[in-house]
């Protein structure tokens, strides 16, 4: 399992505006897969308070390379949307007035600097028009519509104002486990 | 002052004056052509082009936002069926989900049925889907929680919310049943009564992993039910018999020679079948594993019947969808990476004509059949 | 003077849509070229009733050549939009379901077939998304914004349900006079 | 019921973990940085892109829809104001007209002003303007009867409208007042008193003729007033002394050897002004009489203060939207027919940067500055 349903903001929030969807995806695999998941959800829960932060001020755990406008940067291996980066955010934090969905999907990257796997959280930025800028179509491990925890087909503005998609993030959540 | 003054001398001179001194032109508005089965649907985001691919010619649009799935045609009340989600503010404001009716007669709007607020706003074409008893048409939500909204098109209300965690893909079955796919391999089968409330749901066994090779979430109606393709080319046959949900053995797309040689399928629209003479058509590319959204570069043809590829043609440009008509003699619409739309005789692939300004796209193409 | 205000259905359909806009468009110039222009105007109203006719069936009392898909057919002479003509309507038809603006404006072009000068109408048809397809953009005897019966930057969607433009067609309202 | 077990299950589960076990990133919203000079804009039909003509990186998004005409920025309020037109079914149903006011801190929606229905749909920087008093944002009509709507942008409120038949064009001149072009060859002057309501209306004499040479519909901000050009190349000078309109004597662009090989002024914006430098840029082509809105193949630099071209620039490929900032040393911003935005060195016509995807256009390109 490297694919996990990430909630922001709180459970509480999370509640309030999803209803029990996150509750309901737990049916989609075994109860012993979904509370694998569910060790992820936590951390995603944790590290994704969604304050605003400063361009210049994001913590940047790993150390890695790549050119967060290209396609080719490792962080994007299963994203499929527009870079964030190329639309006045970066590649973890949403363009000005946007907003983070706080529910997304996990893929698995490689990055090349220390050849480790790292679950990453692609967040779709919402509420704006489409930033018709730097499309990217990756789908490393990416897995079809009815599975949409592991799905870049699904547009991830949930419980954000409005469903309008703008661009997409990749936050690293940390490192996968070895069995992933 | 001295405009009401003209506007006055306006009427008295217009009143005054009956007959044109040329006989002009009278704009008017074209009527709607009866749909055949050469036609063909291009889905953008603002609306949908339809297209006689006899002609080559656009006979019509059915506007609607980008949230829109798919157009579900009801060929026998000439109507189709969409979901559209507005906000107030374009991308902001109040949000407000309906199914539209279309009047196929002139492609005015017809009604309005005002739907829960939780459609999926995803280009799919089985996320909208009319049941065979022509009065419910079913409309996949996400929001993230997974359910489908039942319409009553004829009675024009909504008929309730079936809660169908897990799963999406609607494939109608029967007169009043649809199937879905669902995450942990299995099929679900949900049957619905005249009131459109749920009265039977079954669930398959495990018939594949969503981790080592899951079925692509575009599945193709058959004379027999519907087939689902997976990643790495197994074909499933499942069919509905008396309630109870048959899934075939799957048989390879591919021999061990294809598979050495890395041939997988794949593409934004990479099957179609055309339902007479039992064909499949398959966008077929070479590449690693998890390229499923790459575009072919050959598309091969398979004989459901026999279950033996029977063909195959080397497409000049990538191709990124492809959708048969469902004619006696069938043609292929076929989408390429240059954005135009090439239009193949289907058996003999021969390139009968290429629209070069098909609209913006390239979109989803369908038919106004009731399942393309 | 060889643009003008070109009204169709009924006048007191105008009135009531569109207030005392056409009217008010007549300071415009001075008041003998009014008086010109209500002529055709008075030509437009009569020959517009706006009935929907089939395809075959409209009247074609010019003869002409050219192909009504291309830009380059004669009575594009002025015309800044989309043709009808590729979107399910004919050169002077507008696609299913879609509304004919009543109001409109007028160029002169020249009928290769017979050397004449003809006065077009352009009217744009309403109420459905753009049909994206055969754009062109000519501007014969076009003239600014602030001149509204003879530019084609202005939406001509006026005394239709909605202002939504979906492509254009070009009508021929008669000969053009001699000193036009 | 087995949902439900989870879900507490969930929450018990997560109130014992309170620590991750790998300090993960945090995701942002990115501030929005105080425009400088070297900002630029290119209004799409759904959004206005603001890039840094340093950097060449976009800088973030104004969403409005296609009726919007241009962005009016009021940089003393660090707001920008837009109007909007809205149906509740995107191409159909109810219309609604507002102006929209843009925080320009964190470019939010900061309040929303309803207005008459009647807002023109045009892409035209001078169909809305800000004026000098920085309170009152004036707002183009067409219905087609021709209006401007007055908002009172700091009491937000809608304060009045103006009738202005024959005339289009917002000039903002002086605190509260605004000049119009209007068809008949004339200026038309409207001042405003503090309630928004029309105190004064003056017409100036003809002075050009729409039949044989027409004023382009873009007028420039110059240091003085604003300046008008004609269609073969004619430029005028106008300005408001004590409430009196002045317009200069025309000077021409072309010189007689110019004009014999027939060099026009054209494009979508063909026209920008260095007001610093007091330099005019123009677009220029080789074309028949009414190709006014052909691309240009070349720019042609005027000093205003001495009526004289001082150089000329050859573009490789076709220009069609040219806008100077207005630093201290102006860069010239040009969307080229390939649509790919070129920064050149406004002077040395040094290529400084090629942004290759500038977001779905060519738009209109304009400042986030007061006129531009």
């Amino acid at each position: 399992m490297n694919s996990k349903k990430i909630t922001g903001r709180s459970l509480q929030a999370l509640d309030r505006i999803t209803g029990n969807g996150s509750r309901q995806l737990a049916r989609l695999t075994s109860r012993r897969s979904f509370l694998t998941r569910l060790g992820t959800m936590i951390t995603g829960a944790a590290v994704l308070p969604l304050l605003p932060v400063s361009r210049a001020f994001s913590a940047e755990p790993v150390e890695e390379l790549g050119d967060p406008q290209s396609c080719d940067y490792w962080r994007y291996c299963a994203l499929g949307g527009t870079l964030c980066s190329c639309c006045g955010g970066t590649h973890n934090s949403c363009p000005p007035g946007a907003e983070p969905s706080p529910i997304t999907w996990v893929g698995t990257c490689r990055n090349p600097v220390d050849d480790r796997d790292y679950l990453i959280s692609y967040n779709d930025c919402c509420g704006k028009s489409l930033c018709n800028r730097c499309w990217c179509g990756n789908s490393e491990r990416e897995r079809p519509v009815y599975f949409p925890s592991k799905s870049n087909s699904v547009l991830w503005c949930f419980g954000t104002e409005s469903r309008a998609y703008h661009c997409t993030v990749a936050v690293v959540l940390g490192e996968a486990s070895k069995q992933d | 002052m001295r405009f009401l003054m003209m506007s006055l001398l306006c009427l008295s001179l217009m009143s005054g004056v009956v007959e044109a001194q040329l006989e002009a032109e009278q704009i008017g508005v074209s009527d709607f052509p009866v749909p055949v089965d050469s036609w063909f649907v291009i889905k953008s985001l603002e609306g949908s082009y339809i297209f006689d691919g006899d002609s080559g010619e656009m006979q019509g649009m059915i506007s609607h936002n980008w949230v829109t799935p798919a157009i579900a045609s009801g060929p026998a009340r000439k109507e189709a069926y969409l979901v559209e989600s507005w906000y107030s503010r374009g991308v902001r404001g109040t949000r407000e989900d309906v199914l539209t009716i279309i009047d196929m007669n002139d492609l005015s709007v017809k009604a309005e049925i005002d739907i829960p607020d939780k459609a999926s706003a995803l280009s799919f074409r089985n996320h909208i889907g009319l049941l065979g008893d022509q009065r419910h048409v079913t409309v996949f939500n996400m929001t993230p929680a997974q359910s489908v909204s039942v319409v009553d098109v004829i009675d024009r209300e909504f008929a309730g919310e079936i809660s169908t965690p897990g799963c999406a893909i609607i494939m109608p079955t029967g007169e009043t049943a649809f199937m879905m796919i669902c995450g942990d391999g299995t099929l679900q089968y949900i049957g619905i009564g005249e009131d459109g409330k749920e009265t039977v749901r079954e669930r398959s066994k495990s018939f594949f992993s969503v981790d080592s090779d899951p079925v692509f979430d575009k599945p193709m109606k058959t004379g027999e039910g519907w087939l689902l393709i997976s990643h790495s080319g197994r074909a499933f046959e499942v069919s509905v018999d008396k309630g109870r949900m048959k899934i075939s053995e799957p048989w390879s797309l591919l021999s061990d020679e294809d598979k050495e040689e890395n041939w997988r399928p794949g593409g934004p629209q990479p099957f179609t079948v055309h339902r007479n003479s039992n064909l499949l058509y398959v966008l077929m590319h070479q590449g690693g594993v998890d390229t499923h959204h790459d575009n072919g570069t050959e598309v091969w043809i398979y004989s459901l019947a026999n279950r033996k590829r029977v063909g195959k043609f080397e497409f000049e440009e990538e191709v990124s969808h492809i959708l048969s008509s469902q004619e006696d003699h069938p043609k292929l619409y076929v989408f390429n990476k240059e954005h135009k739309l090439l239009i193949y005789d289907g058996r003999l692939f021969r390139l009968l004509r290429t629209i070069e300004e098909p609209g913006p796209g390239p979109g989803l193409l369908q038919t106004l059949a009731h399942h393309d």
